[in-house]
């Protein structure tokens, strides 16, 4: 649904941007994996396309909150950054397939790198609530871009963090510390958010480790609601066939072993309808 | 006063004028979730090929001024899971539904064509002529009139009667009214435009094409001028064909704007991207418009620009009807 | 690290690549109270006829989504008072003077050429091949490769062999570099592109077109896409052919996107019309960018996005030079 | 030369939006009838054209202020219209050729219709200083569209007003008014702003009684500082050729009697380099 909402509050934390939007329609509907895709530019923009944003957090202040944590990266995230309380802000939402949580009380490390760890902690906490044992492993550049570490060791039984640059935890990408702390709490599954390179890496661990991964992946989307097509990986589909999958409506949640992370950025020559497969015919 | 939004496109009627672009309303089911699709003139399909595509690699997007460009390469499930699924699914909901074709030879065409032919649901087949010929060293069919009404021909003879051909131009070519007339020769029964020209962005952080194919299809908004000129061109040249104008409509205003350079319907694509419930925002700003200049049917401003300057607009009552 | 920014037209050294497009510097003089212009690459005059014009009607402008719609129709004085005037004002403050050309027929392209032979000042000839041929009912010679590459022969035979002729393009053909490479077989030393495609805008309160000439040239961002597109092509099929880039260039960004598709000189031309000092602004943003990727020379970046991907980028120097 | 200002006071004004901005270089060579450029729509905007605003009045404050007054007519104005206090404003300006202002103290009526009249009181201060006797005509269509009839009154000899549903002084518009007023003052010149129709109306009036009639006329710009032609109207010279000069560099202020107001919109036969003249062959 599309909600034009109020700001309620904005908020720095470190090197990212936390808006709180009143969205009562989007707030009641959430489930934890779910984004957001929020206009910008205000109007006579020139910026036509909404931007993608997991929803960290949903409150039921004012009928129905939702948070989005997010970091500068161009023009549209940058007129974000200078929303303040009260103005209004134009979301569609909940989108996406959100983290389906198992049915048993296991044990799950929850993988989060730079921005990608804000949509994580409402899915901790639902597994809280079903009994799961959650563990933190978090990491980005350097301390500043480590998001939600005093949270996750509120909530986590253990947290582990990194850094590339060593200015916070270990030295190094949560790929690196991710083999220890899966033999350490004898995990049971994965749930990772982050850069593609950081999910494949993430993927890579969980299937030596032979335990599920749930991944939520980030392609660029010109729509957020499955009619564009921009959006696509390819994934390998129940019957072993690999299709160009529309992450918007498809994911952005996926099974990491299914995403077929080296070919991201090609159609990987055996994916249906592939070039070659005798239909390069058309534009 | 309500206004009468009915038009038609040759014989067949919608019951307004505002359609889906081809390729901007994924299988139709998409949208069913933000509004009844029952309720604008119809859906039209992505570009139909005979064999299922998995288009081009990503990135396909990248963001211009008041523009998207997109090299998306016709994705899509190829003709029969099309006429199993997703057709069915349109026609069982009696949703009024142009189905878009796409092909690389004057054959695949055709063939696409005759598979449609006795498919139930489908109210006007409207051909993609943007394709790249593979007989032609890949030369678009739309840049060239005689490419583009070999098409039309084909695809004409094959279809039923009663089913319109709508041939889909682009404005990249020399002289657009000529490539119109050709198709107009060749059978159509109806023009649209105005397809993506052909773009291109660069990331200058890592200097290289932002899209992964290199070039793209141009959208949106920056593309309008470009929409309403290539309308009005065709129109003026050919006063009696159907339009289906398209290209950067946004708000009713934007479709008024076509359907005065003379367009009888309106497709919203990329505007989809931004606002789900575009396209009957766009019917209700646009009968808005239409009733705030005091007509009372859609029919009396198709063109209405080409009027001679100095013309007073005509059938314009700026009365009240009387109640006696 | 200052970076050289020095760039070529064929032979012709200058001392950066930023220019001003054609019709949107006035006569010079009026830039002139903003800027020094001998601190840009050179100033392009608006297109000179042979007789004096007085143009289009007004309205001559529209806006558009990040668009300008413009139907000047080339006023201006006219050859001799160009001649009289604007190009010795220009040529007394040493500045790099582009003389862009317009005529209706070859014979008149010619005179033109013939008439600026002699003229001290003249650094290069911009034939503007957007203009109508009235010898082919009005249609447009840069349409056509034929047309094109005849007018630039002729051009090209008459003019000192020492000032380069250089064929401006226009996006509305079919295929630009067909265009390109007749224009080149004609004898063009270097080309320009893009010149405004055609667009339209109708005022939807008058229901009337918005400009007083019914169509317009359509400029700004919203043009980039096609501007990058079409200097990539150009670029990609005649890699030794030197390209003046325009078409919506706003900041350092812009240019270097045209750059980085192909392009040795920039022309900077509606972002005037917001900001008198675009030039010089553009300028310094391009020349920092450069320089924050770590290049020391244009040249190294003429093109450069077209290397494979996946090849790094060359010349980059990640260290400091030694001071030693 | 182009100034960032920031807007000091945002007033409304019946119909009119009023804003004073900070910009010292522009006020201090301001002269009365220059105007400004003003870019809307703020970043990644969509609107690439300034818009034009005659400068209503200089104050010193803050090392010099300049205010302009304006309807909303479109999105660039809608957008000024929500401009607030500290709020930064992009301007070019002064521009135009000001009002040239007699020799001699003599009568001089202000002409001004709907936010025409806006640019009238900086000249009549200035005729005023100049030992003039300054009479002034107002017009708009209803009363909250008269523009500065307060002000007009304290300063001028007689004020004379007009709307055309007749809410506020005589019923009809400023050309009704003007003979009279002429006659009654004896006056010697002509001073005028508003739209075109109106201009036309002043300087028949005007060139009946024989007086001179400058009037500052508003065609669409744009540039504003004469480099992109789009401003033209034509305009006999003193040579008796009619050119089609550029409202922005030449004007905006002209003699009433050398504008053809019968042919603006239109390119006369007989101006310099007309179609027909045996140039009709470039695009
Ligand atoms: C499902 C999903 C969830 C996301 N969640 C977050 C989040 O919680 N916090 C956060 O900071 N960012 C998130 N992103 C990325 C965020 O959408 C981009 O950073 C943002 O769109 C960049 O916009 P821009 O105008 O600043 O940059 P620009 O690069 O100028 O954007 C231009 C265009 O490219 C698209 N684009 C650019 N980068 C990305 C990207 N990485 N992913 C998708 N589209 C992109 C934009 O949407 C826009 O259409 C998410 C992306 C997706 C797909
Ligand atoms: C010298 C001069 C002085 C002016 N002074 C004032 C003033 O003091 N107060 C005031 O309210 N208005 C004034 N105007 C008119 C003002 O510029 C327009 O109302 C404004 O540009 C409209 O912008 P918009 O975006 O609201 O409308 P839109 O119609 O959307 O504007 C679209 C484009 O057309 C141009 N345009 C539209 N209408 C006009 C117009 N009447 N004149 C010039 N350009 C136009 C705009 O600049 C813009 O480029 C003046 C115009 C000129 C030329
Ligand atoms: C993502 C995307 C996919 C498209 N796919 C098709 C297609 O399959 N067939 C077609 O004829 N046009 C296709 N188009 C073109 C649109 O139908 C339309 O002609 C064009 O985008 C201009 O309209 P707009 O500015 O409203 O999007 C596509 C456009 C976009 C943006
Ligand atoms: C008002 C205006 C006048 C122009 N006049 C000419 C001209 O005389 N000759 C020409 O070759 N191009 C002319 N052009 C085209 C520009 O030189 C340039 O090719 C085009 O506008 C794209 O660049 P831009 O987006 O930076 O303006 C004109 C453009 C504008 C906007
Ligand atoms: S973003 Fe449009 S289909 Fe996924
Ligand atoms: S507004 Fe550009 S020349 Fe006058």
């Amino acid at each position: 649904m599309q909600v034009t909402g109020t700001v309620l509050t904005t908020r720095q934390v470190d090197a990212y941007h936390a808006l709180t939007v009143v969205a009562p329609g989007i707030a009641e509907r959430f489930r934890p994996g779910h984004f957001v895709a929020v206009a910008v530019g205000g109007s006579g923009t020139s910026m036509l396309t909404r931007r993608a944003f997991s929803i960290h957090d949903v409150k039921p202040d004012y009928g129905g909150t939702v948070e989005f944590v997010f970091a500068v990266n161009g023009p549209g995230t940058a007129w974000l950054a200078e929303r303040r309380a009260r103005d209004t802000l134009d979301l569609v939402g909940p989108l996406g397939r959100p983290f389906p949580l198992p049915r048993d009380p296991v044990t799950c490390v929850m993988v989060g790198d730079e921005y990608g760890s804000a949509v994580l902690f409402a899915v901790a906490d639902a597994l809280q609530r079903r009994g799961c044992r959650v563990d933190f492993v978090l990491g980005g550049a350097s301390a500043g871009r480590v998001f939600g570490a005093m949270r996750a060791r509120r909530m986590a039984e253990t947290t582990t963090l990194t850094t590339e640059d060593g200015s916070l935890g270990m030295r190094g990408r949560v790929t690196d510390a991710l083999p220890g702390v899966i033999a350490d709490v004898r995990a049971d599954a994965v749930y990772a958010s982050g850069p593609m390179e950081t999910l494949r890496g993430v993927t890579a661990v969980a299937v030596e480790f032979d335990i599920p991964v749930q991944a939520a992946v980030e392609e660029r989307m010109a729509c957020g609601i499955g009619v564009c097509m921009t959006c696509v990986l390819p994934v390998i589909g129940d019957d072993g066939i690999t299709r160009m999958v529309r992450s918007c409506v498809e994911g952005p949640v996926f099974r990491g072993e299914r995403v077929r992370f080296d070919d991201v950025g090609t159609i990987p020559f055996d994916a249906l309808g592939a070039p070659g497969g005798g239909s390069r015919n058309a534009g | 006063m309500p206004v009468d939004m009915r038009t038609y496109l040759g014989h067949v009627e919608l019951a307004n004028p505002v359609v889906t672009a081809a390729g901007c309303a994924g299988s139709g089911s998409e949208l069913a979730q933000f509004f009844d699709l029952g309720r604008i003139g119809a859906v039209t399909t992505r570009s139909i090929t005979m064999a299922p595509r998995a288009g081009r690699p990503t990135p396909r997007m990248a963001e211009t001024p008041s523009g998207l460009l997109n090299a998306v390469g016709l994705q899509g499930p190829g003709v029969d899971a099309f006429l199993a699924r997703e057709l069915p699914w349109l026609a069982q909901r009696n949703v009024r539904t142009v189905v878009s074709i796409g092909g690389g030879t004057v054959a695949e065409y055709t063939a696409l064509a005759r598979r449609l032919n006795d498919a139930p649901g489908v109210t006007a087949v409207e051909v993609n002529l943007s394709c790249p010929n593979i007989e032609d060293r890949g030369r678009v069919f739309a840049r060239d009139g005689g490419a583009s009404a070999e098409v039309i021909a084909s695809v004409r003879a094959v279809m039923r009667y009663d089913v319109p051909v709508v041939a889909k131009l682009s404005p990249d070519t020399a002289d657009i009214v000529s490539v119109a007339r050709a198709c107009v020769d060749g059978g159509a029964d109806a023009l649209s435009m105005i397809n993506n020209p052909l773009g291109m962005s660069i990331d200058t952080e890592t200097m290289l094409p932002a899209l992964a194919a290199g070039t793209g299809g141009l959208s949106g908004p920056a593309i309008r001028p470009l929409a309403v000129r290539c309308v009005w061109q065709v129109r003026t040249a050919l006063p009696g064909v159907p339009i289906i104008g398209m290209g950067g409509v946004l708000t009713g205003r934007d479709a008024f704007e076509l359907i005065l350079a003379g367009a009888c319907v309106v497709a919203v694509g990329t505007a989809l991207f931004h606002d789900p419930y575009a396209c009957t925002r766009v019917l209700r700003e646009l009968e808005e418009l239409v009733a705030a200049r005091g007509y009372q049917r859609l029919a009396d401003v198709i063109g209405l620009a080409h009027r001679p300057p100095g013309a007073a607009a005509r059938h314009r009552t700026d009365f009240e009807e009387s109640s006696l």
